[in-house]
């Protein structure tokens, strides 16, 4: 996957050594394409080839967004994870870079899964909202990053955004198995859980397409989010090679 | 001068420091020998607190190195925070605890006796408002607490912020005698301060930081009374 | 030698921390007596139905110390830094575990008093009968404390060093605590209802589970978090 | 003229307490998200009957209002305290009054903010059947959102100037505030209900009676308050 | 002075204050004339700041009486804060607002034109840094910045309660001219210090406080150089 390409800024004292990281990253505008045209021509064979769902009739489209949308917010998460574990092993400011902005967008995707599965809901349950396992698990997830991205906001200093961060992204990752199963058990001691799981196999060609779409999605908006991230940071190391080495 | 000691108690090269995107120290190099006091003077926003901050350890330097004793301030923080008495702006006292309680929760930290707290309660003159809580203390008082833990944990080297403001004419002469101490034997002192006098008799020589570069030194005690520009880094 | 005095350190944050929350006269009554006045707030809004108040009654308890321990678990921190007293903390030589430790001791001395408080309120509050097997209700209590209170600190040490630590704690802390919440209720429920000693099972399992995994975590993070 | 000088003081106050809450970047968005947060643990912990839940909800949005608010009106004089700005502000001439006004603009333009994000949460969670009359809804939210306001920023006045403001704020202002909860959520519940637009119509003006009256008790009482 | 200005610009009479019950001021009398600026000295605790706050109405004597330029500092507390500029230990302002947002908060409460922000800014130098916030500035550009506010409502009389501390040289010149400002257009100024060495020459006597008492007077501009032991009341 291309978000781990190497860019070698930095720990905090080292990357004076290395001019050439302070150069701005480049812009991958071929992702932009392909990721969208993708995603165009995905939602254009499952909506056309799908038959109305018996229930929801042409209602079930949502499904080939959200999803996906879903799928992709359980990633991006990951991908905080895994970078803010490694970020408080190697401390290289990098890691932090990826896993705020896989943060950002995870919880864009995970706003998008609750909104269209409201959207959704409303007809096929005639309610917005119910309490089930799946739904509230993901509405705790996405309050768990929203607090993530409220002390990235509250806090100033770069290298302690980093850590915090860092400690506060692995932890809550940590958590998210154990709330999804604490909301499942505290369910099923009352009903069984009222979120369709079958799926006819009609539907699942389709909905794989979008999903590696989406996917192509996810990684260009991480990665633009990351280059965005670096351009801030290496306006801020030529700001330094002005004070630290003009007169 | 202690045998194998480092001959530079405190040492920065080229350190730089920012916050956000403005550079406040731009290339600070300075060499405090062992014995030796200096002050750093300068204009208000030179960065002489910042200079301090890093050195003892509560911030990190973006660029340069430094080191105190021989050790590495960035790496080695925690062999640095047991040498180093640090006195910031503010006193960082608890209010609510009495002047003792204050003392003997350093006393904890540090895992020294507690007679030792009584001790140097006297020296500052506070064994009167020992048990009183330090929330009604004036601002010269609970400087002098400051000053008692900082004598608590016996430093090598001393860096001080400021330390004469608020302090009465006893106070000073109080806290050039903590200073005398500790160079006389064999430590090291580096002084922030704008107001010369209090300090003079004690500086071996001061440097002057302007807009996060140290632009000018001072020789106080050799008598030399004229200001050597040093080159600018 | 060296544990020691890293107990001693630790003893000496928690014992700070206990007798300031005590002298600040409104320390520790204050937060016991919002604590009670929580539950009448959530009795009120809940109200006026005697059976829908049992049923809320065990909801209540937990909201109602989640609601004031948060604000024990910020004071812990601000004392720290309302004259500059974290500097001078972090400058200690020693390792910094014991300032979590200690700080973590003393939320748990400071909670369990609360919660010896707030506790027997609800009960009287909310008229909820008293089972022969409370001592396992004390257990998942205590459980149910130790969660709140580990990662009440850990994440008070970041908030109360933000500006906003008021809004940010709860913040970062409710949704983690979803589980603590969850299993205490359901597990107290249970015991309190028939038995369904097996049913509450499985949820105790999860509190010890949840309480020894963060822990841990809490642990190796903090060193991290204290020194930036 | 008098009037216009205290105006603009009144403004000025407002404006910058309200500039500062935008500007510590996620200041709104973070106490709003926290009522959500606030809804869904009160939305756990009342259990999973979706009946009791429906029932419950006028109650859970009042209560996530009230504790993120009591959040808000903290912070708005605190950031008189933090760095002893309090002083200079008692210093400048003319009427205190002005001071407590201003206060209670910015914390008014906040809660509004804040209500129109916790009550359409509440709404959907708890599955609200929205009914015709909702614009009586929007007035009884209207009365309770300024008495709310105007005894917090009262009580904030005094509370956040003491040590233990987190504690004592809330410990202060519930207990006022149990007739506008009380109020506000029989009213609420009465028109969302068949109708009995008389039974919320003694609701409605015991709510506009509270506010009249307090608004002038809290005026007077300010200059005492805040000149000690 | 001019014309039909009461002949004490400062005065106190027999000023009592406690703290719960231990008295901390005991009978402090003095007075200031128009045109006359006067140094507060005395050990740390002894009651300096408490004086001045009593004075600028932020606290209630509890013995004694006080008025400043005729205006009672009890039942005419209003009327004093409009003529009294009043520097506290801390600068007190707010973090979030740049420093020129924080002067123009100060026009609005004052019911002045936003021009004299600029004016006032350009002299105590912080025109530069007008539109950054103050959360950044050091201590001596914060105290440059309450400077700016203090001259923003041209003062009759002065209260300052260790001005000099964290100014650089250029800063206390700065403070020095308004002294000079203020005095010489017939107002007056008590300021708190320990080091006299700043305000040397802007002070016509200095009066020492000694737990709670004015234990001497010490002309300065008169040339008069020795302490004069005045009755103890
Ligand atoms: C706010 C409401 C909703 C939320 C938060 C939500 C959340 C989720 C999540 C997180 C997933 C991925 C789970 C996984 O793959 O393990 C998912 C999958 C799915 N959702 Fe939803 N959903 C909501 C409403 C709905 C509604 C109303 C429907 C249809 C009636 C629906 C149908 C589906 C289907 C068919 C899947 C795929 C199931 C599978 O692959 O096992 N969702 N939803
Ligand atoms: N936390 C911070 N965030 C942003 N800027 C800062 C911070 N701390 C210091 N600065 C900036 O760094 C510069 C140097 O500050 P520093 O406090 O070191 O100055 P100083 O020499 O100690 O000044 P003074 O004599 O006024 O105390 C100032 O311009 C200040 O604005
Ligand atoms: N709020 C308070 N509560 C209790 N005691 C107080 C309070 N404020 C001041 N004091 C006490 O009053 C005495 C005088 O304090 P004050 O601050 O006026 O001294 P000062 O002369 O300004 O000293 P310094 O030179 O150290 O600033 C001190 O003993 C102090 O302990
Ligand atoms: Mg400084
Ligand atoms: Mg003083």
């Amino acid at each position: 996957m291309s978000l781990k390409r190497e860019g070698k800024l930095t720990s905090s004292t080292d990357h004076l050594r290395d001019t050439q990281a302070a150069r701005p990253p480049r812009t991958s505008n071929w992702l932009a394409f392909v990721s969208f045209a993708a995603v165009i021509a995905a939602q254009a064979y499952a909506i056309l080839t799908s038959p109305a769902d018996a229930d929801m009739g042409h209602l079930q489209k949502i499904m080939y967004v959200h999803v996906p949308a879903a799928w992709m917010t359980f990633l991006s998460f990951f991908v905080v994870l895994v970078f803010s574990v490694r970020y408080l092993w190697r401390r290289q400011e990098n890691d932090d870079l990826i896993a705020a902005s896989a943060a950002e967008v995870g919880a864009t995707f995970n706003g998008l899964t609750l909104m269209l599965g409201m959207i959704w809901g409303r007809p096929a349950w005639g309610v917005w909202w119910v309490w089930d396992a799946r739904l509230t698990s993901t509405l705790v997830l996405f309050l768990i990053f929203v607090g993530y991205l409220a002390l990235r906001a509250f806090t100033e200093d770069a290298q302690q955004k980093a850590q915090w961060s860092a400690a506060v992204g692995a932890i809550g990752a940590l958590n998210v198995p154990i709330v999804y199963m604490s909301v499942k058990w505290w369910r099923t001691l009352h009903q069984p859980p009222s979120s369709p799981e079958t799926l006819d196999p009609a539907y699942t060609l389709g909905l794989r397409i979008n999903a590696i779409a989406m996917l192509l999605v996810l990684i260009y908006f991480i990665r633009r989010r990351y280059e965005i991230a670096r351009l801030e940071r290496a306006v801020e190391h030529m700001a330094e090679a002005a004070a630290m080495g003009g007169g | 001068m202690l045998n194998g000691q480092p001959d530079r108690a405190i040492h920065l090269n080229g350190l730089g420091k920012r916050f956000g995107i403005r550079w406040v120290l731009r290339g600070v190099s300075l060499d405090v020998r062992p014995g030796e006091a200096v002050g750093l003077m300068g204009p208000n926003g030179s960065g002489k607190s910042t200079v301090l901050r890093v050195l003892g350890t509560l911030l990190n330097p973006n660029a340069g190195t430094g080191s105190i004793n021989g050790l590495d301030i960035v790496r080695d923080a925690s062999g640095v925070r047991g040498q180093v008495g640090y006195m910031a702006h503010t006193p960082g006292l608890y209010d609510d605890l009495t002047a003792r309680e204050n003392l003997r929760f350093a006393a904890d930290m540090l895992g020294l006796q507690y007679t030792m707290v009584d001790s140097s309660l006297e020296r500052v003159g506070l064994a009167s408002v020992a048990d009183a809580r330090v929330r009604g203390f004036s601002a010269g008082m609970q400087r002098r607490l400051a000053l008692a833990r900082l004598i608590l944990r016996s430093p090598r080297v001393l860096l001080l912020d400021e330390p004469y403001s608020n302090l009465d004419t006893e106070g000073v002469e109080l806290m050039n005698s903590v200073i005398a101490g500790v160079v006389e034997s064999g430590g090291a002192a580096l002084v922030a301060l704008h107001e010369l006098a209090p300090a003079k008799a004690m500086l071996d020589r001061t440097l002057t930081l302007v807009e996060g570069r140290i632009a000018a030194t001072h020789q106080e005690r050799a008598g030399l009374e004229h200001t050597t520009p040093t080159e600018t880094r | 030698m060296a544990w020691q005095d890293d107990w001693r350190r630790v003893r000496a944050i928690a014992r700070k921390d206990v007798t300031t929350e005590l002298r600040a006269k409104a320390g520790f009554n204050s937060v016991a007596s919002l604590g009670v006045t929580i539950l009448v707030l959530l009795g009120l809004a809940l109200g006026p139905d005697a059976e829908a108040l049992r049923n809320a009654a065990v909801g209540a308890v937990w909201l109602a110390t989640l609601f004031s321990g948060v604000l024990a678990f910020n004071r812990s921190f601000q004392v720290e830094l309302e004259s500059g007293a974290l500097e001078p903390l972090l400058l200690y030589p020693g390792p910094r575990w014991t300032i979590f430790a200690g700080k973590l001791l003393g939320n748990l001395i400071f909670l369990t008093l609360m919660v010896a408080i707030v506790v027997p309120a609800g009960v009287v509050l909310f008229g909820v009968q008293i089972p022969a097997r409370w001592p396992s209700l004390l257990g998942v209590l205590a459980l149910g404390v130790v969660g709140l209170v580990v990662l009440g600190t850990f994440y008070a040490s970041m908030a109360s060093r933000s500006r906003a630590r008021e809004v940010l704690l709860p913040l970062l802390l409710f949704p983690m605590l979803v589980p603590v919440l969850l299993a205490a209720t359901t597990a107290s429920k249970a015991l309190l209802g028939a038995d369904v000693m097996h049913e509450a099972g499985a949820w105790i399992r999860l509190l010890v589970a949840y309480d020894l995994v963060f822990l841990t975590a809490t642990f190796i993070a903090f060193e991290h978090v204290i020194e930036a």
